[in-house]
């Protein structure tokens, strides 16, 4: 069996076949893909949403309202539930770029009197087996049921409520300024959805 | 005893086994006074852990040497009994007594035998292990006795920041030196060690005498350990006096953390520190200029260790473009 | 001071080589001579920040306004092929003794991830502009070359060294890479 | 061209004695960047065994049909194809594994395990052989991976495949999740498993 000789239409010719095929093989996975590649990136919102907000039967995140702080970089979102109607909760993002490793960004649900629901974590580079201790229930528990306005979002060693994880300090208070923003912006809309 | 094989190495030239266990007990000599202090500000676990230490750094360098490389058995030519003192010195008094067991392995098994013993490794052992031991065990390794200012000896299970701790905790969250200064110990408190630290390296009169000794002694050279602490002292005060509220002035960075540890017994280790004096000279500066970049920038309180380490790294560098002169033909091969 | 930000974090805090793993292979295999990892380095800044710029371009202005960002991967991987033979034949007519030198290196380029890590890397960045990319790479390959020739120097220096039998080659030279890798984290925090 | 090969060699040396991380030394970034933890070694290991399979195929089928000097461009398209077939599937079906391996899937296309094998091994011999070839060379790949990835979640985090095996408050050598602890474990693994397999090999 020979080789294709190195003439210079056979060099072309070869390429450009594999580039045509390939690119039709790509662009045919990339529209099979596409549909549930959307639905994963969704999903992730919609299973923090689920964690931290009571039992909801609308679809909190078509009607997100975005807003831009002066604290965050990126813009603060806010999701209402509703459920038979009645608005049963508010959860909305918050993030601190003074993690140990920079951003710490959290999603709070929130009970329409402002009670902390639950917590989950949507991104943050922190030391592993310290700041990173931040996802355990350990740390988490402390926050729920708690109302922010009585419950102060500071580490004990700052004066407030909350016990830092142990050698991560910094992570911790991260943490709870990514709680107190989000707090804040919960009481300047809870009125206005 | 037999001979050891002729050893052909870049650096240090050791003249005979003889001097170089002459300098390893000068050093262990110069150690003693900042030891007694400790002793006697941290108590017994100042002992315990220096014991451990030592003990199992020996150990598994005959461990090591007897039944992995089964080469002769040096363990008496005195680098492994600094090696462990040293980190030892390098150790919080509470440290627990496996962590300390783990710091010797790796110092004496990855660092130094893994490179072919003494004379080869490129990083300092002692402090190779500390850093490891930091980055695995941040919590236990920065919990330090704190001290009970009235009554010098600590109490057992109180602890509290290093200096350079309180400092950058306190900056960070928009304190000012003047608010922080009730809160860190007094100049004389530092130089005499009645503050937290390391076990070797809260009194900065005891490590100056044994320095003293060691530049009595000429064991080591004046370059490195002045030029350091000069780097830094002029590096801070710089800062210091751009804005001394938000940056501690050039004696408290001096006396706190490992400056003067440093600067003294670990940088001038003979294998991982330049031959030359000009190579001498650039080390020095390296360490004081990182030191400084990690202590007022960095994430870490304390940046002596790691930046005895960086400049380890640089030495080869360093010695290949500051060469000992020659005699004899000064002809260089150009190959590009 | 956004710049010098990208510089410090990209030399030393989150050194491409030594914290981010890309670009190992050429660290590991050639980096024996000072030298000659001098030389790699150059070949390195130049090529990574061509294929920097020509990506950056050829993704914000083509490809996502065809709405064909998923052939990022093959055509970034395929500019850089392309790229590399220009250097290569560039060089060997520029300075043969320098082509010379790196000689079998050169073509390693095309599969030293940092190149190809480097240009996708470039496009997540924060409000990022081709000057900010460009400079991405720049700085990402002083960090490479920071790297690569310290471990050539270290490795030089080893060579006298009694290395243990069993540590000899491969195992010492990632423990070398492991004991900078530790040092580097003393600059953590720093940007 | 007639298959002479000991297939049973063929598939072992992949994993022994040409073993790509071990001995061979390929692919080095992601066997550093991604194993932080058994299940990511194991993935990344997947993935590009995948990869590794599928452009071993296809350059053994078309290896007649391209002229040598276009051969190495036309390798780089075809696994930089399958390289984006597995970037999107894992988005799509895997979200939590292509976040944790995140920039290294791409980079899978410059491993040199992929473009070495298809060089020089697909582009001389037949189908079969080439996709034995792969399996082993690939496996040998996930294995090596696996152990380092199971090896640092051990010490690093005291579980291994997220299964703890130490209490929630053991102190862990934290340092081998990191990266410095990547390049040590390596180092001492490679020691191990050359160690192990001269006593084999005699």
């Amino acid at each position: 069996m020979g080789k294709k000789k190195d003439t210079f239409f056979n060099m072309v010719i070869s390429l450009l076949v594999i580039t045509v095929v390939s690119g039709f093989l790509l662009g045919y996975v990339n529209d099979l893909t596409m549909a549930p590649k959307a639905k994963a990136r969704l999903q992730k919102k919609v299973n923090a949403l689920k964690i931290v907000l009571p039992k909801f039967d609308n679809n909190p995140v078509e009607n997100v309202k975005r807003v831009k702080s002066e604290k965050v970089k990126d813009s603060i979102e806010i999701y209402t539930a509703y459920a038979n109607k009645n608005k049963v909760g508010i959860a909305v993002t918050g993030s601190s770029e003074k993690g140990f490793n920079g951003l710490v960004k959290l999603m709070i649900g929130f009970k329409p009197n402002g009670d902390i629901q639950d917590i989950q974590i949507l991104d943050q580079k922190e030391t592993p087996g310290l700041g990173t201790k931040m996802t355990k229930e350990k740390f988490l528990k402390q926050f729920r049921g708690k109302n922010p306005s009585t419950y102060k979002l500071k580490v004990k060693k700052d004066g407030g409520d909350i016990d830092a994880l142990t050698g991560a300090t910094i992570s911790s208070r991260a943490f709870a300024e990514s709680v107190q923003i989000a707090y804040d912006e919960f009481v300047k809309t809870i009125d206005s959805i | 005893m037999s001979n050891p094989p002729i050893i052909i190495s870049a650096s240090p030239h050791i003249h005979s086994e003889e001097s170089l266990k002459k300098i390893m007990y000068d050093v262990v000599i110069a150690l003693v006074p900042a030891f007694l202090v400790s002793l006697y500000v941290f108590g017994i676990n100042a002992f315990i852990v220096a014991a451990v230490a030592v003990v199992s750094c020996l150990l598994f360098e005959y461990l090591i040497q007897k039944y992995l490389l089964k080469t002769n058995i040096t363990i008496w030519d005195g680098s492994a009994l600094i090696t462990g003192i040293l980190l030892a010195f390098n150790l919080p008094s509470g440290l627990p007594i496996w962590m300390v067991i783990v710091g010797s392995l790796f110092a004496i098994g990855v660092v130094k035998m893994s490179f072919g013993g003494l004379g080869f490794n490129i990083f300092n052992p002692a402090l190779a292990a500390r850093v490891f031991l930091l980055i695995s065990f941040p919590v236990q390794m920065t919990m330090w006795p704190t001290a009970v200012v009235n009554n010098t000896q600590l109490i057992d299970g109180v602890t509290g920041a290093t200096t350079l701790g309180i400092i950058k905790e306190g900056l960070m969250y928009g304190d000012t030196m003047t608010d922080l200064s009730s809160k860190i110990p007094s100049t004389l408190d530092m130089l005499l060690g009645i503050t937290g630290g390391s076990i070797g390296e809260i009194s900065a009169l005891a490590l100056l005498i044994g320095g003293a000794y060691l530049l009595y002694k000429r064991v080591i050279s004046w370059y490195i350990p002045i030029i350091m602490l000069a780097t830094i002292t002029i590096m801070t005060g710089v800062f210091w006096l751009i804005n001394p509220e938000q940056y501690a002035n050039p004696l408290i960075q001096l006396l706190s953390g490992g400056a003067i540890l440093g600067a003294f017994y670990m940088a001038t280790d003979l294998v991982t520190s330049p031959i030359t004096k000009k190579g001498m000279i650039v080390f020095a500066i390296g360490i004081g200029v990182i030191t400084v970049v990690i202590r007022l920038f960095g994430a870490y309180p304390e940046g002596v260790s790691f930046a005895i380490l960086i400049m380890n790294a640089f030495v080869p560098l360093i010695n290949t473009y500051f060469k000992p002169r020659r005699f004899g033909s000064e002809i260089k091969s150009k190959i590009l | 001071m956004e710049y010098i930000v990208i510089l410090i974090a990209a030399v030393f805090v989150n050194n491409i080589v030594l914290s981010q793993f890309l670009g190992i292979c050429p660290f590991l295999g050639v980096s024996n001579k000072v030298s000659t990892s001098i030389g790699m380095s150059g070949a390195v800044l130049f090529v990574m920040t061509i294929a920097t710029i020509v990506t950056y371009l050829l993704y914000q202005y083509i490809l996502v306004p065809a709405g064909l960002d998923y052939l990022k991967t093959i055509s970034f991987i395929l500019v850089i092929a392309a790229l590399v033979q220009m250097v290569e034949i560039m060089l060997k007519k520029v300075s043969p003794p320098l082509y010379k030198a790196l000689g079998v290196f050169l073509p390693l380029i095309t599969t030293n991830c940092a190149v190809l890590g480097v240009a996708i890397l470039a496009l997540g960045l924060e409000n990022g502009s081709l000057l900010k990319a460009t400079f991405f790479a720049m700085a990402n390959s002083l960090g490479f070359a920071l790297a690569l020739i310290l471990f050539a120097s270290i490795k030089e220096h080893l060579e006298l060294a009694n290395i243990p039998k069993g540590m000899k080659g491969v195992p010492i030279n990632l423990l070398v890479a492991g004991l900078l890798s530790l040092a580097f984290l003393g600059f953590t925090g720093l940007v | 061209m007639v298959s002479k090969i000991n297939q049973k060699e063929n598939f072992i040396k992949g994993i022994v004695k040409e073993n790509p991380t071990f001995v061979l030394l390929l692919g080095m970034c992601p066997t550093l960047g991604v194993t932080t933890s058994a299940f990511n070694g194991f993935g990344m290991g997947v993935a590009t065994l995948f990869v590794l399979v599928m452009s071993n195929i296809v350059v053994s089928l078309v290896k007649n049909q391209i002229p040598s000097k276009v051969r190495i461009p036309a390798f780089i398209i075809i696994i930089a194809t399958f390289v984006t077939v597995v970037e999107m599937v894992l988005e799509a079906f895997v979200p939590f594994l292509y976040e944790q391996l995140g920039i290294f899937i791409p980079l899978i296309v410059v491993n040199c395990i992929i473009l070495g094998r298809a060089e020089a091994f697909a582009s001389k011999n037949d189908v079969f052989s080439s996709i034995i070839d792969a399996f082993g060379m690939g496996l040998g790949f996930v294995i090596a991976l696996t152990i380092l990835g199971a090896t640092r979640e051990l010490l690093g985090n005291g579980s291994v495949f997220d299964f703890k095996l130490t209490s929630e408050n053991a102190n862990t050598f934290i340092i081998f999740i990191l990266p410095p602890g990547a390049f040590i474990a390596l180092a001492y693994l490679t020691v191990i498993f050359n160690k192990l397999t001269s006593k084999i090999t005699g």
